[in-house]
């Protein structure tokens, strides 16, 4: 065997491997750079971006928990203009592809900050984000909770985006709810060219001595290696559903979880907060799916996915 | 430029209750930090606990840097295990050091309990760079947490002690000492510590119009700036507004940029 | 202050303390009594008893997980009839508060086992299991997933339990829910005296060598600590919804743990797979909260429940 | 009855290539424990690895008993890592023991690889209550991996090597090396080792009409018997049905009770 292939297509996004980061773990990219060529990976996707900078919620923001941490950001970001002007020419420098993961207030913003990203080259593929729990949309026609929670939502905000921009759409779901099948197919239905999931857990930890939420805004998400058996499971139901592609993420931090996923459905996969602990979590993950092919005598690793045997 | 490496412990003791000094060796590490700046450690392999923890770097050495800390919860009880000759994989050095005046100045360090970690890198370099020990303020609560008295004296700089319950020097809080140093408009002050006496050293340099600078702790999850988790409010803009990630644009902050009453709520 | 007032009254259920184990790991309470006396909690939750014995799924059962497990036993055990005659007498011997743990085919079976429990003495109180992953009841009549995720189907089990028995009835529900609040709005609708949360969450795990997964069932079920954040929200949910009272359970392994659950709203809590840790957990919790108590110059530990300072 | 308790870890060496022996100070479960029975270890504190790991009890002391180990995942990784000295929560002793015939009767020991573990502690038992030191083939790998040759001659027993390759005694798999040594009707035979070792010798058993035991592993959560994780399909009934837990019927099972072709579908 002379060489592995590790490209895959991720719903027309062409990825040179299937690792990339999850939104809000991996800044913009350039923060990594001290630690390794940020380029060698499938892409890097961003954190979430709004159309205006958001301050995120108050502080204390993070608490660990059991092999993982609740956070509470509040999608904290520059804002699409200075994402443009300061962000992305770094990443374009460096040749990265990039996935732009978006946040916003209705699904006109939202098809706003796609548009814009496609015209301005800020972008390889759109993340839409209808998943953080920490933010609340107001233009969330179902009386509270998340836009992915709501699978008639799921294609409003969808088929927005999916007007607005040619980029390939991925739309990033939440693993609360009963059946991850229902938002994912809404989403298939309404065009997207992928799903990503899981975005984190509803949690909240509260400090037994002060008797108060250890988060300020009481609640958050909770993510790392905890929450993998979640994810392996929710990635399982909604690939073997969907003919669209799966992006699969949730406390991967090594190859081997990584190819799990891979066997389970997703045709590329996203490392998290993996990354805090390990700054080369994602590219060692690529090298590793590479000794893995290897040794396990695969010459492509698209046929890993969903290879489950069961 | 940041590293992650796997260092060996070289020394590792006791310095007080609770207390221990770590001196590892981390060549990279060390050739690039200043004085201000940290580490986070990943204090023991897996998942729990799961983030690493932020230590100031003390001192720097020649291929070593050594950090100072305080057993208080799971992490820093496992630190406290580790041995001589084990390895410590660790990520630094991270974020700004003190702004370190080009001339000779009056120089004043206030340092709390544990806060007191980074003060003797600092005065070092003070040393080094401006050719003038800097007065330096220790507190603590009781006599037997004050920590770092000989090393600072050793350099030169006069240490006043404080304690909060008299047992040594000055009997009281390490604002008050302070103002018993009249700083003024020509006198720069670093502070580390509580909150709480941060904020009062503060107020004291408003008053005497000294420049003030402060090392902030927050929860971190990434010290490396990607995952806004450490935020501190501020009265300017930086580069995600007034929402400052202590691991990047500090932890060394201008006290007069800091929001103080942002900690009321907490 | 001379004594703490541990006792709650869970529903009509009176427990000398607030904690309890959770069915399935804990079997019927004799296994443990080499490490402590098991009449000292609150109440000794039985594992699932259905009308007949079962047999549960084929091994692998058990996968390791970060700070957690998957399991899918399939609800094996002896069936009511030998729970009735060799089970019970050592309890009933004891002294123990015997929540007894019910799983049925169908509200037929459930009403059964309820009201043959109630007639033998077999119970202090039923938990109704609507929540297992692992086994899958054909009555559900809502075309697969579990009773406890369609709220009709919660409210149409209750009620055929409290039809069949005064014994205080609690329900048990899945963490797997867009919303916790609507099937435990459906129980205590239906007349629950209390609802029983979390059961796992879904996971599943796979081998990258052998490419199977490491369950023979596929999936399973998630407990233990790294599950934790995501129980105190639902039970803090659910505590703020409801007038009857919650039971709350999930990743609880020491006091601290315990106390969050009463503050986030739980009348008690009960431990689960950290007993296998730790087969004196349980016990231990009792003494830490009451040690709490002292410490936080509480005299009723009532007083905790719900008390989260937000 | 078992108890959980804190035992020091008396001696703690490497007797093969990634395997050890470790002995416990555990005067408790000592003077309870019979040949055969397990312990289940905490390798550390905290909840990653979130299970104990069971271990056999090899031999039992007046106030401590051994352990052999292999090192095959992170549980025994950080189980070789521990020190003389340090501490280790322990449970135990858990399961039933190998049945001992009351009066003097052949019995053969088979252990392939690790599986030889619980064997010292059996022959030791069998010498003492029937005065018969077993016949006992050891098999593994190769000569490197060959455990308990030395402590198994000192107490009499006539041992029999085989090894997959050929590098010591009998080139060959053990239940090959079992039938040359004849068992009959009035022999009884104990396995333990890899699965299809002890389905072998099972049917070598059954071919001879000797009885035979086989030490079972499985999955197990709580070591004890309430979580149902740990079956495995037998031919008649227990206290569960014909799914027996490995933990509590067992780990030593008459190999005529065993399913063995449920084996096959995993
Ligand atoms: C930039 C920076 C420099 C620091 N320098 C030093 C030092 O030189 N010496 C020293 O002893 N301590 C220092 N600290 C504080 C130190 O990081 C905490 O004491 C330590 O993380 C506590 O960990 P633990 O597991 O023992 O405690 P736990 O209470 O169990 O920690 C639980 C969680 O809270 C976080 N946490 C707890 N206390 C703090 C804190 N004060 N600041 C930030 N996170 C916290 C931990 O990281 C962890 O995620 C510094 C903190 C920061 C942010
Ligand atoms: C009753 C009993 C007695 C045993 N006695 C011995 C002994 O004396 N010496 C010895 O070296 N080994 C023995 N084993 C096997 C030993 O328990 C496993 O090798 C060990 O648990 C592996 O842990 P790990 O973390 O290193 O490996 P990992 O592969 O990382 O373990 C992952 C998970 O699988 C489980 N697991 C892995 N292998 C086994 C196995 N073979 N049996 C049961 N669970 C397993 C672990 O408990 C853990 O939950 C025994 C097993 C049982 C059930
Ligand atoms: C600190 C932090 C910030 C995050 N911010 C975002 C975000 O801005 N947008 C988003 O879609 N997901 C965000 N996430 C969710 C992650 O992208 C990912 O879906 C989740 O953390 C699960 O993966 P993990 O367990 O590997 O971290 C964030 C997660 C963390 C931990
Ligand atoms: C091995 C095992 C078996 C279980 N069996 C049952 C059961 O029979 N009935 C039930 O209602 N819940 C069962 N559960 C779920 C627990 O009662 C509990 O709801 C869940 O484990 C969460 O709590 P924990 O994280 O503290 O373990 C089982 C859990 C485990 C780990
Ligand atoms: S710790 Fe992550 S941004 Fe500061
Ligand atoms: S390991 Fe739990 S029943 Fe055997």
């Amino acid at each position: 065997m002379t060489s592995v292939n590790l490209q895959v297509n991720v719903g027309g996004l062409l990825m040179k491997n299937p690792v990339t980061v999850a939104s809000g773990t991996f800044g913009y990219g350039a923060e990594y750079a001290d630690y390794f060529d940020v380029s060698q990976l499938g892409a890097v996707t961003v954190k979430s971006l709004s159309l205006e900078p958001r301050a995120g919620n108050p502080p204390p923001r993070i608490v660990e928990t059991p092999a993982g941490m609740l956070n509470a950001i509040g999608l904290q970001n520059v804002g699409l203009d200075t994402y443009l002007k300061e962000k992305l020419p770094y990443l374009r420098e460096q040749k990265c592809v990039i996935i732009a993961n978006i946040y916003g207030n209705g699904p006109d913003e939202y098809a706003v900050l796609a548009r814009r990203l496609e015209d301005a080259g800020g972008a390889d593929a759109i993340e839409m984000n209808l998943s953080c729990p920490n933010v609340h949309d107001p233009q969330n026609a179902c009386g509270g909770g998340l836009v992915a929670q709501h699978p008639d939502q799921v294609a409003r905000y969808t088929e927005a985006v999916k007007q607005a921009t040619r980029l390939p759409v991925f739309v990033k779901l939440s693993p609360n709810v009963t059946d991850i099948v229902a938002p994912a197919r809404a989403a298939e239905e309404a065009g997207a060219d992928a799903v990503a999931l899981i975005n984190t857990l509803i949690g909240m930890a509260i400090d037994p001595e002060t008797q108060r939420p250890l988060l300020s805004n009481i609640v958050g998400g909770l993510s790392g290696p905890a929450i993998r058996p979640v994810a392996v499971k929710m990635v399982w139901d909604a690939a073997r559903a969907l003919r669209i592609p799966v992006l699969g993420m949730g406390g991967i931090a090594c190859t081997e979880d990584a190819i799990q996923f891979l066997l389970a459905g997703a045709r590329a996969v996203a490392v998290g907060c993996a990354s805090f602990r390990r700054p080369d979590a994602a590219i060692n993950i690529v090298r590793g799916m590479e000794a893995y092919c290897r040794k396990h005598k695969i010459d492509d690793i698209n046929t890993l996915v969903g290879a489950v045997k069961v | 430029m940041a590293h992650v490496r796997d260092c060996e412990i070289i020394t590792h003791r006791e310095i007080a209750p609770d207390h221990r000094r770590m001196v590892l060796h981390a060549p990279e590490i060390a050739v690039e930090a200043r004085a201000g700046q940290f580490c986070m450690l990943e204090v023991r392999e897996g998942f729990c606990p799961f983030l690493r923890r932020p230590m100031s770097i003390e001192r720097i050495f020649d291929d070593s840097v050594s950090i100072l800390y305080k057993i208080v919860g799971q992490g820093t009880r496992l630190l406290a295990g580790l041995q001589t000759g084990s390895v410590l994989n660790v990520q630094g050095p991270l974020g700004n050091g003190f702004p370190i005046p080009a001339e000779e100045v009056r120089a004043i360090l206030v340092g709390g309990g544990i806060g007191v970690a980074p003060l003797p890198g600092l005065a070092e370099t003070l040393v080094a760079r401006t050719g003038l020990a800097p007065e330096v303020v220790l507190a603590a609560r009781t006599e037997a947490h004050l920590l770092c008295e000989q090393e600072l004296s050793q350099m030169g700089c006069p240490v006043t002690l404080a304690t909060d319950d008299g047992s040594a020097g000055f009997h009281g809080f390490a604002d008050k000492c302070l103002r018993r140093l009249e700083p003024d408009a020509d006198t720069v002050v670093y502070s580390c510590g509580p909150t709480v006496m941060m904020r009062a050293v503060h107020t004291v340099c408003v008053e005497a119009g000294a420049r003030c600078y402060a090392s902030l702790e927050a929860e971190m999850a990434c010290g490396d700036g990607v995952c806004m988790g450490c935020v501190v409010e501020t009265n300017t803009e930086h580069e995600f507004g007034k929402m400052a990630r202590v691991c990047r644009e500090g932890p060394v902050f201008d006290t007069r940029d800091i929001r103080w009453s942002a900690y009321d709520v907490r």
